[in-house]
């Protein structure tokens, strides 16, 4: 009774929906959307989609008959997520799109996003360069239902296809798993003990990579390449492991995705429909500006 | 009616039938006899269309047949009793009888009311006094053997077979089986009729057909002839079925059991068992006998530790008390129990005879940690040759033997823990005249040995036969106690007979 | 009195308690969960988890397994997706083949049933152990999925097939209705028909039904082919609940459908068990999953608390059927 | 000559002729199938789904299932990684403790232990059904694996650790050694103990077991305690293999192990079944991943492919003991 605030007023609680927790950079994403959340003096909840676009439609039907005020939202797909999307902003409640794309310019309230695909691109051409347009690789893909395993899969080869030099001996998938990978390129070592570099579609694959090429006493000759920004990757390209990784800002974007969200509830409507954040590209000779999953 | 010729039936390994011809006619009833093992089920199983590979010719009505499943066989007028108990145990009586023929209403459902009819109509002739809706698993072995004998009523066939259909039932309802046996014999079918039970034969029997080693030895009119001449036809030549000898009773106690109780396994307020004492001395044989559902098998059971947080007792052993609260107990104080259904409870069926016998004796038969193969081989070959348990190899999977030789295994692997006291329940159950006067020898000299034996049966003769002390129970309670001199047919049944049914009956 | 409410009696009511406990917890620690709009939202949640488990208990009910359900849903809902939007092209013969919404539909059913028929038939034919038949069918059907949409999701199907997944009818929404559906025909079957019967008998002994004249082979392929059929349908439901066929959709589905049927009281050994039961298991598992979230538990944390409760529930089970 | 060498006769050669054909398509599709490296890299790669598998055969030999395998590994890994790296600090008395190598690996051990006997506990004390149990299981210990992690790997756990998942002795991969000592050791239980004769008799018959006076209930325990260790070492081969303890590793682990069992003619229902049998089934399953990545088979077509070999194999084993 003491308190002046009003009664109507309740604390504003965030939701934050992330599309898995069995992947670190995820972990990352929703932790630090949840400091930012709780600096600004929220409460807030992280659910896992699990990777399963269903299990995220019943999160979102949860959130919204618990009284959440704002969605953080880090889809599973682009095209699957946007009835999610679309039946919270009906409810009143804005999202805040992370990292990842939907594929509706009305549903979010924002996005904050990161470009998987120009992304890749920068790598794909630094990948040239370090292999002087000729040699044969391996592209290790993600899961192969993932969006984003073809994304960044699409953004490397829009540019390496064009080198008729560059030869990739094998296109396997390692569903972005550390030991697939590993178990993986093992085994194409075998078909291929000649080859030049490797493109993974994300760093826990790349690391994975990189132990089965030193298990094959290969690891100063064969070039590898990761995408995310992980920890264990920026050291090994400090330590001349690895080659290059796309780097993400999961805590850029988590962070303006929470302070959008407390500009909405203090009552700002405009928001740039998209935000992109720049991926860039880490190697050698820029790593020291870097940790993990961003600058440091 | 129906004539088999020459039929041959082979199994992996296994000759079962060879050669075999027998005519069975309408209106009579025809016995198989044949010890264990001796290919009647086989036949059997032959003439009701479930073996369909045979060589030689089944001649049905004039015509030669070959059934393509069983249903084909029971559409055309064959109908089979199975000595193994075809059940299935979580659908209902009802439910039951009518597998694979339900009656259909109009729409298309179940017609469960005029099926439940006729299962009351059918219940009511063999005088089983359960609802059509019971479930079968929770009927007692007997009573499941009525339902199979229903099931096979159903069908309106001019063959019935019925594979040793009172192996688990008592002498009531045997005498209703053997009432309707008469009328379908009014009726002109053809019964064909195994068991063990020669008395049962000179009953009921008109032809018989004997079988030896899968080979048909004899056959010819039951009139005229004796139990002796049968067996000797059976087994090639006669025995002796003995019976004890009245000896003096040694005063050395193995064995007191005092205020024995057990709580019922569903009514929460009954007990099962009701304050039972007994004792039993070294080298005696007392034999328990109770109609079914007594409780004789809980009684058994309840001794042995198996269940342990449901009863209260108070157990001595040569005078000092113990206390079991499972079968390792038990058999750490020197008992041992050969249980009613020696395929559920007495054997892996899947391992072979050594590993079955050695099971109980493991501890004994390792050298430096790990299992010695010749102390096993040894072992199990000792009580091969010993209870001439009649197999390929020790290394001959249980599950292939024949019921007696399944028996003497369950025996061997208890008699190898060197026991004090051994519990029997229902040893005999299913076992031919030969393997059963085998295992009275044996358990005669057992007893000769000093061991006590407390034996279960349903059968009075057998009773009579071996024992030295007769105990009846009748609902969970002891009800009298006899001396082996003293006890008549007459005065064990009427002790056996649970009072709420005699008083309603007076 | 007759036999199903004697079985019902034994296993219908021993879930329930489960139930009710978790229920009354649930509504004590949160104001929000006892609501009208909250129960509609538990209930549309489980109505995929429902299509798939009723034909899940059928089979288990014949002592098999079904572990290919989630790949099977994923690829059913990819095929009815792609013919919906893109018809089939044969680009040889210039042919283009479009589909209606009805069409697509049954097509997608269509393949349920053959894949589910294909288990039942190795099952049968080469007396492959259930569990390893459909573990082969759960990689193939996966694999075909991802063939079928080369990876990517197949999305934008039109506001008329949104209406399954999403839309309302006299006040209750429609996966439901159609979840409610299926459930009332496996009912009906299993209680009311010779199928029903024969399926408890196969799975109560399988030696004794084939000598009575029951054709094991036959109920075991219709059983299978029923729950191919389920699945698809439940594919259908997610993916026009989602507007999107994703390639990964259903992954590990047939944990949760085999946990929901044993939680609902049906032996994995066969022969026991009922598709109420079940759909009470399917309650349970939704009913904490939404509570558990309604709770704020943090996610690492929510795994380990319905691995719990999931115990719990079982162990209840048990010592109440106990006293029964 | 004895029951061993029958029961081997009848299981183990069945499943070879299924992996000799196997062995012998790859070898005409590819030339660098039949080399010594790849050999060694099949071998290495499965010796974890080996590890896991031995628990896995024992527990199927009871008539049981282990579904929390998956789970308990990544735990045990996560907490030999975790207490390599960090130790144990205890804020609040100002309390550190550091590992040694030695230590952390036998508290990762000591857990996966732990974790098998709660299984037994649950399965022999409440009666739970194996697959309820651990199901359960699986989900508490992948629970306690993110919380334990946080959701990061654990990485850079020094070069002595990195032996035991990456090392050679004597011309052999460590982790076929490890692996070889685990199946000899199993081998040595299920043939030459007393145990192994509880185990193969409690699945043959429970009932006939227990009133041999066989400690069913201790059994089992043992049983599921013997899986969660060899889980746990299996969990610290993938970490030290990973030199980085993954939070999600070992999903879906335990359908890989149950395959290579059945695969290796383990009846699910109990009793039948063999060690050497498991690891035909696990070396069946390692030549299938690795013959289809030689071929560069397109990942679309792998599912496809496996679930259809695998499905033959067993056809083939099943057509070929018929014969026996
Ligand atoms: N499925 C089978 N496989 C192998 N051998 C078998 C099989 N069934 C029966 N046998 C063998 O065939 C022979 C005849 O068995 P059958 O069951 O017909 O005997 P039975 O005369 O009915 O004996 P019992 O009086 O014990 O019932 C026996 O040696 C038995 O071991
Ligand atoms: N699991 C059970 N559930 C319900 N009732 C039971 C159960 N087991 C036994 N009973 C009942 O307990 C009583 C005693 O059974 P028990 O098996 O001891 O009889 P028995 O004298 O050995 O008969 P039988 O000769 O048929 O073996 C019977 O009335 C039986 O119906
Ligand atoms: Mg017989
Ligand atoms: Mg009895």
């Amino acid at each position: 009774r003491c308190k002046t605030r009003q009664s109507a007023d309740e604390p504003k609680k965030m939701a934050i929906v992330v599309s898995t927790l069995n992947n670190p950079w995820f972990v990352f994403l929703a932790e630090r959307a949840a400091a930012k959340a709780k600096e600004l003096d929220y409460e807030s909840k992280i659910f896992d989609s699990q990777n399963n676009t269903s299990l995220e439609t019943d999160h979102f039907e949860n959130a919204i008959s618990s009284g959440y005020d704002a969605i953080l939202f880090n889809p599973t797909d682009a095209d699957g997520s946007v009835v999610n999307v679309k039946n919270a902003t009906a409810a009143g409640i804005p999202v805040f799109c992370m990292d990842r794309e939907i594929n509706s310019n009305e549903a979010a309230t924002s996005q904050i996003l990161s470009d998987s695909y120009s992304g890749c691109v920068t790598i794909a051409k630094y990948f040239v360069e370090t292999l002087n347009k000729k040699g044969k690789y391996v592209e290790l893909l993600g899961l192969v239902g993932d969006n984003n395993t073809w994304n960044r899969s699409k953004g490397f080869h829009s540019v390496v296809d064009h080198y008729p030099g560059l030869k990739m001996v094998a296109q396997q998938s390692a569903d972005f798993d550390r030991n697939k990978a590993m178990e993986v390129l093992e085994s194409i070592l075998q078909a291929n003990p000649d080859i030049d570099a490797v493109f993974c579609g994300n760093d826990a694959m790349a690391m994975g990579a990189y132990q089965a090429l030193v298990a094959s006493g290969k690891a100063d000759k064969v070039k590898v390449f990761g995408f995310d920004g992980a920890e264990d990757v920026v050291k090994s390209i400090q330590d001349g492991k690895i080659k290059a990784t796309g780097m993400q800002f999961p805590e850029v974007m988590a962070q303006t995705a929470a302070t959008m969200a407390d500009q909405y509830f203090k009552g700002k409507r405009d928001f740039p429909k998209k935000m992109p954040v720049a991926v860039e590209m880490v190697k050698k000779d820029n790593v020291e500006n870097y940790a993990a999953y961003g600058k440091k | 009616m129906l004539v088999v010729d020459k039929i041959t039936k082979r199994f992996p390994g296994v000759l079962a039938l060879e050669d075999v011809s027998l005519t069975i006619e309408a209106g009579k009833i025809t016995a198989l006899i044949g010890e264990n093992g001796a290919g009647k089920s086989t036949l059997m199983k032959v003439l009701s269309g479930i073996y369909q590979d045979y060589d030689g010719q089944v001649i049905f009505k004039g015509q030669t047949v070959r059934f393509s499943s069983p249903k084909d066989a029971q559409e055309q007028g064959i109908a089979i009793i199975h000595q193994e108990l075809n059940l299935i145990p979580y659908l209902s009586i009802m439910e039951n009888i009518f597998l694979g023929r339900e009656l259909i209403t109009q729409y298309g459902t179940l017609d469960k009311r005029k099926m439940k009819m006729r299962t009351q109509e059918l219940l009511d002739k063999l005088k089983l006094s359960v609802k059509p809706e019971t479930l079968v698993a929770s009927l007692k072995v007997g009573q499941q053997q009525v339902v199979e004998i229903a099931k096979a009523l159903l069908t309106e066939s001019e063959v019935i077979i019925m594979d040793e259909p009172t192996s688990a039932i008592t002498e009531s309802e045997v005498e209703v089986l053997f009432e309707i046996i008469d009328d379908l014999k009014k009726q002109s079918k053809a019964i064909v009729y195994v068991s063990h039970k020669l008395d049962e034969l000179f009953r009921i029997v008109d032809h018989y057909v004997v079988l030896r080693d899968g080979k048909s030895i004899e056959s010819g009119n039951m009139k005229g002839i004796t139990q002796d001449v049968l067996i000797q036809k059976m087994v090639g030549r006669s025995i002796q079925v003995m019976r004890k000898e009245a000896c003096e009773k040694r005063a050395d106690n193995l064995l007191t059991v005092k205020r024995l109780f057990l709580k019922h396994p569903v009514r929460a307020k009954e007990d099962l068992l009701k304050n039972i004492t007994f004792s039993v001395q070294k080298g005696e044989i007392v034999g328990i006998f109770g109609l079914m559902g007594a409780g004789r098998t809980e009684l058994l059971e309840t001794i042995f530790g198996l269940h342990p947080f449901v009863s209260k007792s108070e157990i001595h052993i040569e005078n000092t008390r113990i206390i079991i609260n499972s079968p390792s107990d038990a058999i750490k104080a020197g008992l041992a129990l050969v249980p009613e259904d020696r395929k559920k409870d007495g054997l892996v069926l899947g391992m072979d005879v050594k590993t079955n016998i050695c099971l109980t004796t493991l501890p004994d038969l390792e050298e430096r940690g790990f299992l010695s193969e010749l102390k096993e081989s040894l072992l199990s070959k000792k009580y091969i040759s010993e209870l001439k348990i009649k197999t390929s190899s020790p290394y001959q999977q249980a599950k292939n033997l024949s019921g007696g030789n399944q028996q003497k295994i369950v025996l061997a692997k208890w008699l190898a823990t060197k026991p004090k006291l051994l519990l029997l329940d229902e040893p005999t159950r299913g076992i031919d005249i030969h393997a059963k006067s085998e295992i009275y020898k044996l358990i005669l000299s057992l007893a000769d040995a000093g061991l006590g034996i407390v034996i279960v049966s349903s059968e009075l003769p057998e009773i009579l036969a071996v024992s030295d002390r007769i105990l009846v129970m009748a609902e969970g309670a002891i009800t009298a106690e006899f001396s082996a001199k003293e006890a008549t047919e007459d005065s064990i049944l009427k002790a056996a007979i649970p009072k709420s049914v005699y008083e309603n009956q007076l | 009195m007759n036999l199903q409410t004697y079985r019902a009696n034994l296993i219908r009511f021993q879930s329930l308690i489960a139930l009710f406990i978790l229920c009354l917890a649930l509504s004590i620690l949160s104001d929000k969960f006892l609501t009208v709009s909250n129960a509609w939202n538990v209930m549309r949640q489980i109505s995929v988890n429902i299509c798939i488990s009723t034909g899940m208990t059928l089979i288990v009910l014949t002592a098999g397994i079904d572990l290919s359900v989630g790949s099977v849903l994923a690829l059913c809902g990819a095929i009815t997706a792609g013919l919906l939007r893109n018809g089939i092209e044969v680009p040889s013969g210039n042919l283009y083949i479009g589909f209606t919404l009805l069409g697509a539909v049954i097509a997608g059913i269509l393949t349920g049933s053959f894949l589910g028929a294909f288990n039942g038939w190795a099952i049968t034919k080469f007396k492959v152990p259930p569990f390893v038949a459909t573990l082969a069918m759960l990689t193939i059907a996966r694999g075909l999925t991802m063939l079928w949409t080369q990876g990517f999701p197949i999305s934008g199907l039109g506001d008329t097939f949104l209406y399954f997944g999403t839309g309302w009818l006299l006040g209750i929404p429609v996966p439901v209705w159609i979840s409610g559906i299926i459930v009332l025909i496996a009912v009906l079957i299993t209680n009311k028909t010779r199928l029903g019967r024969y399926i408890y008998a196969i799975g109560g002994n399988e030696s004794a039904s084939k000598l009575s004249g029951i054709n094991v082979n036959r109920v075991k392929i219709i059983v299978y082919t029923i729950a191919g059929a389920l699945a698809a349908i439940g594919g259908i439901l997610v993916t026009s609940r989602l507007d999107s066929a994703q390639p990964n959709a259903g992954t590990s589905y047939e944990l949760d459908s085999i946990a929901a049927v044993v939680i609902g009281g049906t032996s994995l050994s066969g022969g026991r068990g009922s598709i109420l039961g079940t759909v009470q298991g399917a309650i349970i598992i939704g009913v904490l999953n939404n509570g558990l979230v309604l709770l704020n538990v943090s996610p690492f944390w929510q795994q380990v608390v319905k691995g719990f409760v999931i115990l719990l529930a079982v162990i209840i089970d048990k010592s109440n059927s106990k006293n029964d």
